[in-house]
């Protein structure tokens, strides 16, 4: 180990942040990109499942209710795109990375949304999941990615209410039609839910590396243990039913059990096979493609009006 | 068709126009040129469908039926019973349209709630007040745009010209004050509404003129009519889409 | 008058029509080649306002007669360019007029429709006055004209009995709201529809010369009294008004007076400013232009084909 | 989600996907790429709506609840509800996408009816026959119109390829016999279409072939599933669309 190296991991253990211009090892660097760019490709790529439903939102509450929760995913991504460029990435060369099926982005995104209570399902149990994901990275060693994961963490917990009193609301009020709605949503979305914590620890190879330098602070299945331990209870004040028969709770371990995930539906998925990977990657490069001539002219005003002032 | 008291019909007018224009706004979500630009449209919509809910929560009270609200306002009228604005209703086509669109309507919103601050009622000025802080926002971010688009490359000077070319012959109905409007601004009701037409030319000539855009000559009334609920054959399908759940679930509660 | 000229107008009174062989006036060709095409034209115009509503027919059995109809007018499209077509005109050429607004098409498809009952309303008024002008037009000078003209009649008349139906249904099965969409509709596409005989006849300059070549066989005001004359009673069946205060029945002429029509309105229509003149000829010149590709691929692939023979 | 009988189920699949196909024709009116084109493209819409109306009333009598019938199985039903196979709700895109669609559509309607007429169940046969006249003129005109494109120009072979290549992940859907399906073939309830799957592959590969296309590998099974209604995103719109008066006007009659 360098004398660089062995000051950067001692900051590190001193629970010092890195900041971008402290030297860090290239494959921190790297690493850390593209968990950031992943990160920001999901919230824009999130936009879409939730665009199949704003412009059906059934009420004026709910609808104002999902356009800012977009809103609020197109500012999450603005705030991860520029932490990653302090590590020196580009946006653009990412964003083509995406396009080009090289970058991934979080597999539940490619699940249709088929009915309205899926926007409360994908509040509840998708922001749900992601604030597991990122509650530890709030404390990671990367000073600038440590801050936006504390913001927006807070406003995916507001979601997260938000999409369980969607549900809620369905299932104390609600017509049968509704509660129907409701529990479809669950059984849908349960099982891609629990795998956006990514393959079991065995199957997991990068994560002592991403340990140690404080990338990442609990395994996999930690974190999935964590989230089910969290909403079975919240699924039983709703009254509904998690699509997994060998669900039950643990007196022993103080942790609910739970059946095995189908991990081939998950790697087709990842591998651009599932549901609506074409039409999300589709959606996001018609949107930038159809979009370079106003691009292009911002550019050229903006020329026009410095060259003017000069 | 409905018809209701002027100064209901009124509010039906502004809230309708603003909830129209959000919904357009809401078929951009991950549609947009730029990343900002799905905050900002997304941002724009917001305000907007918080002010068609202000206005139409004001009608609902007006109206005073128990069983109308400003969601049944906004989810169970047909077209025929719609008083948004033509322009408002218009399809998003490219970006340039949508900025043209969005930037006729935020000019005359700005003049409109400008003039309604002067309302003898209360609701209407409280309204108006909130919303004009909104729009004024609005209006900065599109005028800069039309100026962006106009001026900038030869491609969006051409989509910005055609967009204008495509939108500007509803213009008239944004301007016509009706009758009715014009006896609520007599007596007082609402702010002098009635010079909104010259307002919203020379604001509308000024910005074009800074984006190298030519200034069409005022658009004539055709037939299509706002107040009548007369729109552009566009609107039913748009509210077949917004309204659906509304429409096929009528007892539920969301 | 030359020879030629002579025996024409000979064959013309004698009621024998006259074939594309024949030799003809070059006015007269002109004249029935923009007469043809207009027609044309408006029956392909004409699919569009009620491609508005065709996805949204309220029954199957509704969606099926107006598939059925707008079927039929697409057919008489084709007819009427192939009548045309007899008279050394070009169909491509003729429709670039269509597109380029040089040529004209009937001015009530410029008009919106707004509600399901102006499916019924445009078959039983539009369909109905397009009757009233074209039965005369069965026994026109020209004989390939004249021919298609039998088979469109008969295809229309049996559109506004449908179209009438739909109203008549809606008036006395109907809710409230399908009462009010039925006056509705014929408020809106009353007056419309009376214009679409032309201008009164003191304003139609063509005429005389139409009808000694009997391409016109009676003038605009009689047609347009003709169809008031028969509308009314069925407007009185269907328990509805007309948007016409001064419409009543004449005991000494033995017809109804009417209103003074919009005169205005109609040239702005017919000059292009109508309320949807725009979009329609957008519609179509999109149409044409997206669909270059296919013409030409269609082309193309029987020329191979022909190679591949030779 | 409710499900009916197995025989119910799978005339709602046969009907549902007439209609959504014939929907989606309804879209191209105005729009078609010639004139000739506008006729032939409604005129198999109405045939297939004519089939969606035989295949929905013999399942709405099978139901047997007196408010059921072909209209309201066609538009009171949530997307979830519906049976259609997935290739026939997917978004028209251009000419090249809809005859892909249509063409592997009419493939397999082709040897679905004609397996169909060997079946017990009389009205099945009945449906079947007269549906197979009309699907053999519409599989001639689309196959026809895949080779045109396929084998055209440059452009229209491209577009054709990415046709294909577009809307092929869905046909495993279209292939697949459920379990419910072959015990219906097994007990001659329905003649044998288990062989559905080679019938279909051998035919489109002769077409393709002949069109200078590539026969991509069969598709896969991915989540989307036409028999448990989970469809692709698009079908809502569309219901949304077709079912808005119905929806708007519960009591009315047409």
């Amino acid at each position: 180990m360098s004398p660089e190296e062995r000051a950067f991991q001692e900051r590190i253990d001193a629970e010092i942040k890195i900041e971008a211009k402290n030297w860090m090892p290239d494959s921190y660097r790297k690493t850390l990109v593209r968990q950031i760019s992943q990160h920001a490709h999901s919230e824009i790529v999130g936009m879409l499942p939730e665009g199949n439903w704003v412009t059906r939102a059934p009420t004026l509450k709910r609808k104002l209710q999902l356009m800012a929760k977009i809103q609020d995913e197109a500012g999450h991504g603005l705030y991860l795109y520029s932490a990653m460029e302090t590590l020196g990435a580009d946006r653009d060369e990412e964003i083509e990375k995406l396009h080009s099926g090289r970058a991934k982005y979080s597999s539940i995104f490619n699940y249709p949304t088929l009915n309205w209570a899926d926007m409360g399902a994908v509040g509840w149990l998708v922001d749900g999941a992601a604030i597991v994901n990122q509650v530890p990275l709030q404390r990671t060693s990367y000073g600038p990615y440590a801050r936006a994961m504390i913001r927006v963490c807070k406003e995916e917990s507001f979601h997260q209410r938000q999409g369980y009193e969607i549900l809620l609301h369905m299932m104390q009020e609600g017509t049968d039609a509704q509660k129907e709605m409701v529990q479809d949503a669950i059984n849908r979305l349960w099982w891609p839910a629990l795998m956006m914590f990514g393959p079991s620890d065995e199957h997991s190879p990068n994560s002592a590396q991403s340990m140690a330098w404080k990338i990442k602070r609990h395994t996999n299945n930690e974190l999935r243990q964590r989230f089910i331990d969290q909403t079975i209870p919240q699924l039983e004040i709703l009254g509904c039913t998690a699509p997994d028969p060998d669900l039950k709770w643990n007196e022993e371990t103080g942790h609910y059990d739970f059946g095995e995930i189908q991990w081939e539906e998950f790697y087709r998925v990842i591998q651009g096979h599932g549901p609506c990977n074409r039409e999300r990657l589709e959606a996001r490069r018609n949107a930038i493609h159809s979009g370079a001539w106003v691009r292009e002219a911002a550019v050229a005003h903006a020329q026009k009006k410095q060259q003017a002032v000069a | 068709m409905k018809k209701y008291d002027e100064l209901t019909e009124f509010l039906l007018r502004m809230g309708d126009s603003a909830l129209i224009q959000a919904q357009r706004l809401c078929e951009w979500t991950g549609k947009a040129p730029a990343l900002e630009e799905e905050l900002a449209l997304m941002n724009v919509g917001l305000d907007l469908v918080g002010q068609a809910r202000n206005w139409l929560e004001y009608a609902a009270e007006r109206i005073g039926d128990e069983a109308i609200d400003a969601d049944v306002l906004a989810y169970r009228r047909d077209e025929r019973n719609y008083r948004n604005v033509l322009m408002v209703e218009q399809p998003n086509g490219d970006f340039a349209v949508t900025m043209a669109k969005q930037f006729f309507y935020d000019v005359w919103q700005y003049h409109m709630l400008t003039q309604l601050r002067g309302s003898s009622d209360e609701r209407v000025v409280a309204i108006a007040m909130k919303s004009l802080k909104e729009v004024t926002y609005h209006l900065r971010r599109s005028s800069e745009w039309v100026e962006r688009l106009g001026d900038g490359t030869e491609e969006s000077h051409r989509r910005m010209a055609d967009a204008v070319d495509s939108v500007w012959r509803f213009s008239y109905d944004l301007l016509l004050v009706s009758d009715e409007e014009a006896a609520l601004c007599a007596d007082k009701t609402l702010g002098d509404i009635t010079q909104i037409a010259d307002q919203w030319q020379s604001m509308v000539a000024r910005v074009l003129a800074a984006s190298t855009l030519e200034v069409p000559a005022p658009a004539e009334p055709f037939y299509l009519n706002s107040r009548n609920g007369v729109h552009s054959e566009c609107l039913g399908i748009l509210l077949a889409e917004m309204q659906f759940l509304q429409r096929a679930h009528p007892d539920a509660s969301w």
